[in-house]
């Protein structure tokens, strides 16, 4: 904002020379902080938003996969626009003295594309694919000089993703795979909540070889069994329903009803 | 391959980022412990400023305490050494403390000879670091500004016993550096909640100081009448 | 002395100001635990409907509870006649909880009767208050929403005891509402309180009738028709 | 299928609604904080009073900073506009920490031209508010109570340093003005909270102030004249 | 005499009576751990109904349990002897848990003996103690009301595993009782915090019988066709 | 308030009519907590203003005679008013059961009585006296019949006070006796903060020696020895002013500074 | 000067004696990180039973985690050594959370081999420690119990995921092992706070196991026949 | 049925191992109890020297103090036989608490006598007690370096009765004494949470003495001559 109304400060004495250094040099630190936070904002809200999208993405299957289609150009948006600001202002520096502003956003980013990964393959998304999703081309064309032939100039920018960050936004995907598998029960797409149980199984067995790699670890930890145990107690009662009448004749039951 | 295969594989390559991590955090605490001992015993000498003996001689203790900043130097390689280039921040919050403390002492010192405060620069050429994170393993200025505020309490208890032990014109001198100080921390839009915590504590060091200037005052103790500072200064 | 006695002036003013707002809080207190008292029939009465004999005459009950309403109304007078104006959200807190349960009779009254959601207006217009702020004194919004998401929870035990009592309809119809709620409230972008944390219920309350229609389904219990599977799977 | 549809409706319509609320609150946050960068300008002015030269002509600073009170109107009108009508108090903890500086250096200049009390309409006219809240966007009673217990602080160490730099005359109002606000305190019921933890440290500002008066007063460096004391005590 | 003689002379006094109850205190923790372990073991011998054998012949059970609570009118004796007249309340504190407990078998043993609410009379006189706290050591009116609800717990919980053992029909008379006693506590206008927070629980504990009552109804194994209690009843 | 809604409950059913009587035994217990609890919040009240009025007493003396006699009056006012009230509700029942319906009332209470009591005779009012303070003459004679000679009829009433209680109120009597010998040092009335050292500070010894008699005994013990090295630092600060100069110029100049 | 130079002896001594003890718990901790990571991974293979194919071939199961005991007992061994004789409970909050999932990891082998409760001697041997405290470094009653109990919550789970498995018989021997459990632990009077809060998990888990061999009984999937209530009761 | 018995079996040893050691704790208990009662009173004892009596004749009460040691000794003794061996550190946090304060009453009567800190050997003499773990029941080192530190609080305050009763010289005494205290701390590497923040309150402590030596200093009233800082400095 505006710096004005301090410069008027006594330049005769040396202290307050030095401190007018200083308020440049932490005004710089916290406003290029602020940005990034508000950034880290803007992707944690639209992040969400893909999540949701995605959530719709399996009720009717018609319409799914323009739904994923739907959800991967948000997250390409988010790309292409926010997480491009982020690099850039990350370029030259420690990014761990930065990692609190976008920690958040990068953590529902990480939730959002592994579970549209997760959607897509039906596997789990690894660091180094998160990592390369995550390294950016930026067309910087525009910049040269405009009459000539125009020879594309292709930056590489990079978020850098630290793999505690990289865990705790699986341990959060595990939440939405959750939701997912509730939905499909009243939905009636019963296969995919035993498709759902065992990886969210796998997910939670490798956590629980982790020690404490972070203070956030605990708590989603704690988050991630609940989640696990949601969905164990969706395929017993599945299974349990099932045990009463041939699995066949429940499945068209429930698509008819939800059809009509 | 189901995701329960992939996770496997997934997971156990970061393990074993993980577990070399935790290496390093061990090797760095293991060489913090050792200079948070040695910046105790650094401590302990500036401490007998606070003592009559100590108050009439400062440079004997001053000399002493630099001697033993060479000391410092030594662990900050160490330190250094040990750590991925680019990953000052990450682990930071290991020297946080001792580097603020190192402060401190660093600022104590040069009041005590010169009465002027400590440039970032000087802080942290005494401990053998730099001041831009470009060039290397440096101070971070936050910590460089907490060991200036914990100067400031350290001074109001100094003047305090300057007058106990008969020295009526130091409190004077510390009064016009805390003022100072406290016009500079105002110009700056602190965000950093533990600095803007201890910048509160700030305030009352002043006043302390200014109470103690006024019992000098009106006793006509202090030597120096108060002119105001020459332009020149 | 002039300013001494400006000074109390001010001051006594002020503080009949702060009596007068006590006093207020007092009164509104009084009246809120009468409301209380009187939701608290409303509700037993309401309770009637999860018995056989009610299930079988619901809108014996719901005359009776939309008649309570009228009772209601001059409640929410006598507290809109003790508060000053447009303070509203300053004493909000002391019937936030009563209005959220007549949310959610007024709300189970209009599904019962019509097996439609209540809008903000009609449970408004039951209470006898607002739905703007603008225009006196009115319902909060996240009020309103917290009445709807406690009639999922009473919908999702009323599925089950209708379904005791022989009435095997119900649960399709209170399944479908539910399934229309949920839409709902996943446009909205609910932030992490107490909203939110009713909203994760709604979830379960839905599994739950879903359970129960598929009960019924496949028992054949229910009049939906329904073609048989195909052999071919 | 109808229900379903209009229950979209609803909910659309609250979520922009939920949505636009979000957006004020973002808007009210970013004014605010420009508003508080100000605020700290304007303490910083306000603290050269403490500097000997600054004691020497109060009448500059104050000029200066009630100056500055104009931009400050700005910020006002800035909220007071994103502000949707009634719901100040739903707000109100954005800026109830400024409000509150800003009437303590409202409540200092004051003090400072006039020696006297700022009263509540002086107070919110100075920042472009109004005093009741029927009327728009005004100061809150607590809030400007509170200002006045901060200046009782600032004027404590304000008479210490006004005998160090030789004004022996001030301390001797500022116990009077002391005196009279602990006075008109003491009239109001205050519960305990924030405010009647503030007013609890004035006893020790006037106590502190006292001490002053008596170290000038035995000294007889006051101007007040004081007869001798009998000698048969 | 000045304070400080007259201080030690109130003081002492008091503190001799300050020591006689402690006496008092540690006589009756001393009284109440006993009965505790002996309701330990009363609990251990109800919870055996809750095993397919138990399930059988309840009776064995309850007749054991009756026997027990002979013992426990002893504990009350040698309690209420150690009492002070008319100070019931003041050690209330240390009984309140087990005196629950106990209200809760005894509930327990009624209603498996004749499927009926235990009055508080006849659940006073199991323990030995009166109703009124005229008559002497008395049980207070909330414990035996926290004790019908720790059954309603239980009751829920015996309602599974009566299925489990084949008893279809138990459930349905569970249901039928926890309905009666949710509805006459919503005649309660509760105030105590513990018993309301305990009511709040009774909901869940009444739908989950709904919910086995509704799985044996849907599965048509319960014998008796729900008909509405005949007028007589 | 009224209950006649709810009498419409089912008469056959055996449990509805026990609980209807529960609620009848439940309101009416209820009911009287409710008026204690009022009775003691006004007598919190004027308790607390009484104490305001006695903090003047001292500041002028020549009206402090009159202001104590106001203060009398209150309490007094308080004794026939609320107090018997109080008195009336307890009667016939054991009073630890309402104890916490009216304890913040009594203590307060009690820390104005013995308030006044100190300011009146330098000593400390012991538990009796307070006790007998709160024995109650009722005039009753008004039931009697009219025309008849009247024959006064005095009932006695009582509020008992439970040693704990007194021992609260005592302790917070020692704030009150903080703040007098506070504001005396800035009136110069230098001998009455000498004179509240002490009997604050045997107060304090006399605390020190009980156990843990109530939950609140702590916290309050701990204000009591801040309330305590208040006084302590006051009196220093006197002493150390009062070694430059003679003490009788000091009280003279302090008096006339007021005085003025 | 006499006193200063005591003092420091004083100090100096206590500094060596507390350094020494600063080693010893660096040591035991860093052995201590090193077996909870070895625990972790012993949990990790247990987690195997909840898939379908573990929980078919358990003893698969039980055999590799039987074998991870043998270095468990490495770890004990290093940290015994490294304790002083005598001072177990001064250090054994580093070893608590542990050896209470080392206890639950037995307990859980133990359960799935015999279905039966392991004893405190088995479990001590199978980490290499003794059950008694004279014999030298022991397992605490305590964290033995904490490990049943943790045990109890993992049954529990483990009962849910053997009936998605089609293993319905299991639950049934769960819930009497769980039952057994539950009487056990009634006969202690429970002073431990975290073993009292833990203990009362206990009954959900139990509670919820129960529910389960409900749901399968109910549909007759279970094998064991449970024969009907006889009609006379 | 064996499953069932053999764990009857293994928790009714458990259970009665658990009753002993309920009684042990018991007793401990009930000593300890009557140790803190005595405790307190030799508490109120030794507050006398703050009065002004008191504190002219120190030795009538540090002899007073001293013989009521001989009591603390018999209650060491039955607490250390109803002690299991090498059980110390299970059972510390019964005793923790009066052995910081008894040890705080032993250094309070040494340093009145002699003016100098006592020892860990001394002070556990007074107690009845040994020092070192191997010797039997001996006084935790932190306990006693607790001691050390309440006894700095003590003194702060002593040093201001001191001075209200006329006695300028002993906070000279006091100041010299803590800042030893202060040095000798600063040596320690404390992690004992609790006794590194009361460490913290040492520094204010300290520096409160320094204050009232100031203040002493300043009006020329102690008697130890201070010579003035030379000029040249
Ligand atoms: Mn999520
Ligand atoms: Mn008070």
């Amino acid at each position: 904002r505006k710096q004005d109304t301090t410069t008027e400060i006594d330049e005769s004495n040396p202290i307050m020379v030095s401190f007018k250094q200083f308020q440049i040099k932490l005004d710089s630190k916290h406003d290029k902080h602020e940005r990034i936070v508000k950034l880290s904002r803007d992707i944690t809200i639209e992040s969400k938003r893909a999540i949701f999208l995605l959530h719709r993405a399996n009720q009717d299957d018609p319409k799914a996969c323009s739904i994923i289609e739907e959800a991967e150009g948000k997250l390409h948006e988010i790309k292409k626009t926010k997480w491009v600001d982020v690099a850039k202002e990350l370029m030259h520096e420690d990014i761990y003295q930065f990692l609190r502003a976008y920690s958040p956003g990068l953590q529902e980013y990480i939730e959002a594309v592994t579970f549209l990964y997760f959607m897509k393959t039906k596997t789990l998304m690894s660091l180094p694919q998160m990592q390369s999703d995550l390294t950016l081309k930026v067309d910087e064309t525009e910049n040269s000089t405009e009459d000539s032939e125009i020879t594309p100039v292709i930056t590489e920018l990079t978020v850098p993703v630290p793999p505690v960050e990289y865990l705790l936004g699986i341990a959060d995907l595990t939440g939405e795979l959750m939701r997912m598998a509730i939905r499909c029960v009243s939905t009636g797409s019963l296969d995919v909540v035993f498709d759902l149980l065992n990886p969210i199984k796998s997910i939670h067995d490798s956590f629980v070889q982790f020690g404490p790699i972070s203070r956030e670890l605990p708590r989603k930890l704690n988050v991630l069994r609940q989640s696990l145990m949601k969905v164990e107690a969706a395929c017993y009662t599945l299974k349990i329903r099932g045990s009463e009448f041939p699995k066949h004749m429940l499945v068209n039951l429930l698509n008819e009803d939800h059809g009509g | 391959m189901a995701l329960n295969e992939s996770a496997t594989n997934v997971f156990s390559e970061i393990r074993s980022y993980m577990n070399a991590e935790q290496d390093i955090r061990e090797e760095i605490r293991s060489v913090v412990r050792d200079l948070e001992q040695h910046g105790r015993e650094m401590l302990a000498v500036m401490q007998m400023v606070h003592q009559p003996d100590g108050l009439k001689d400062t440079s004997a203790i001053t000399t002493k305490a630099r001697g033993m900043f060479e000391e410092v130097k030594k662990y900050f390689v160490l330190i250094s050494d040990k750590l991925p280039e680019n990953q000052y921040y990450r682990f930071h919050d290991h020297w946080r403390f001792i580097m603020q403390r190192l402060s401190f002492l660093a600022a104590f010192i040069v009041f005590l000879e010169s009465e002027s405060m400590i440039g970032c620069e000087d802080c942290a050429q005494m401990m053998g670091v730099k001041t831009k994170r470009e060039e290397g393993f440096h101070i971070d200025l936050d910590d460089y500004l907490m060991g200036l505020l914990q100067l400031a309490s350290e001074l109001s208890r100094f003047s305090v016993n300057a007058v106990t032990a008969g020295d009526y014109n130091r409190p004077v001198k510390i009064a016009k550096f805390l003022g100072d100080l406290d016009s500079g921390f105002r110009l700056l839009n602190l965000k950093n909640d533990s600095l803007r915590k201890r910048f509160d504590a700030l305030k009352y060091d002043l006043k302390k100081v200014e109470e103690v200037v006024y019992d000098v005052t009106i006793r006509k103790l202090a030597s120096t009448t108060i002119t105001p500072a020459p332009s020149g200064e």
